[in-house]
């Protein structure tokens, strides 16, 4: 049972940091700032709760668990906050979108 | 343990680093980064040895290094409230990376 | 344990090219967003790996204070741009 | 474990050498915004975990945001170059 958990555990934290790869390697190969802020956040907010739920699988006690879901939960509005912000802020000095679906 | 003394060589290039831009560069704002980098590299080569003996870190570095930080925020504070001064007082060509400072 | 922090340690050393070579300052806030989670992240995989679990509370602070300084660059862009 | 103290020390190295040879002003800080969070990590590594927290508070974020508030001010006159900015109306 010991040795199941901690399988799983590996196998979700390996998941997670595959997830954060993805969204770097969106963040360094799409066109426009736009769809890189989409890659990036995205990939971020998944790959953290990965990360999260591995972590709390080996953790030992429930205050543990609890402060690990909060640090997901602020990682999550962290990054909404500054995805909004950035993309305005992109938007007000006149960043075009790439146009076109080929990409 | 082999890691403390990595540190510690990174410290001395983070001070290197500092030095350089302080005496060189000549923009203010660039100095003022550079003296935040010297005061980096000095606490990281204080808490790399404080990992050379066996059983744990030691504390007094440790406390020593919470203060400074501290001290090198304020000083950084003060010192960018001097920059923009210097700038509202003389003008841009004060502050420029070729200024007459 | 040693492939997450080698494919954390991964998105790290991306975060760093896109600083180096965005052509917008959107994108070098961009990259600096991305250290401040993937720091997090990493921090997780240090507790993990030293089974040291006060490393948690670092964790936490990371999380929380990573949009400061992207609320930093966007006001001081938005006070740059405006009309005296 | 060596290999990731090696790569975290030359990351901090290269990130030193940009922030002061940059040509870019606000790219130098957002370098050095980027140093400080990695020495909060390497802090941590180094189990010091209330430096870390504190590096991480006041190095990166008041620190940063000093730095971005002081270009905002030295941008806010003419003649300065800016980051695409439209600084015609001034």
């Amino acid at each position: 049972m010991e040795g199941v958990r901690e399988a799983l555990a590996v196998g979700v934290m390996v998941l997670g940091a595959l997830f954060f790869v993805a969204g770097s390697v969106g963040m360094l190969r799409f066109p426009d700032v736009y769809t890189r802020l989409h890659a990036l956040t995205k990939a971020d907010n998944l790959g953290m709760g990965l990360l999260v739920f591995g972590l709390s699988l080996q953790a030992p006690g429930w205050q543990l668990v609890l402060k690990l879901v909060l640090i997901w939960i602020f990682v999550m509005i962290a990054g909404a906050i500054s995805c909004h912000l950035v993309a305005r802020e992109a938007y007000r000095q006149g960043v075009k979108p790439e146009q076109g679906g080929d990409l | 343990m082999i890691p403390s003394q990595i540190y510690v060589i990174a410290g001395a290039g983070l001070v290197s680093v500092g030095v350089f831009a302080w005496v060189v560069r000549r923009h203010l704002v660039r100095r003022m980064m550079g003296v935040n980098i010297l005061s980096t590299g000095v606490f990281m080569m204080l808490i790399g040895g404080a990992r050379r003996v066996e059983g744990g870190p030691d504390g007094v570095p440790q406390a020593m290094v919470l203060t400074g930080i501290v001290v090198a925020v304020s000083a950084t504070a003060l010192g960018l409230a001097l920059i923009q001064r210097i700038y509202d007082q003389r003008g841009e060509r004060s502050v420029e990376e070729r200024g007459p400072m | 344990m040693i492939v997450v922090a080698a494919l954390v340690l991964g998105s790290f050393s991306a975060a760093l090219i896109r600083i180096w070579r965005g052509p917008s300052g959107a994108d070098r806030m961009m990259g600096a967003q991305l250290f401040g989670s993937s720091g997090a992240a990493t921090v997780l995989v240090l507790a993990a790996m030293l089974e040291d679990w006060s490393l948690i509370d670092v964790a936490l602070v990371f999380a929380s204070l990573a949009a400061v300084t992207v609320v930093a660059f966007v006001e001081r862009t938005e006070r740059a741009s405006m009309p005296q | 474990m060596i290999v990731f103290d090696v790569v975290l020390m030359v990351t901090l190295w290269v990130l030193a050498v940009g922030a002061v040879s940059q040509a870019d002003l606000f790219k130098s800080v957002v370098l050095f915004v980027t140093m400080g969070v990695v020495v909060a990590v390497a802090w941590a590594r180094l189990g010091a975990a209330d430096l870390a927290m504190v590096e991480v508070a006041v190095g990166a974020g008041i620190t940063g945001a000093l730095f971005l508030n002081t270009l905002g001010h030295l941008e806010q006159r003419p003649g300065e170059r800016g980051e695409g900015e439209d600084t015609s109306h001034l």
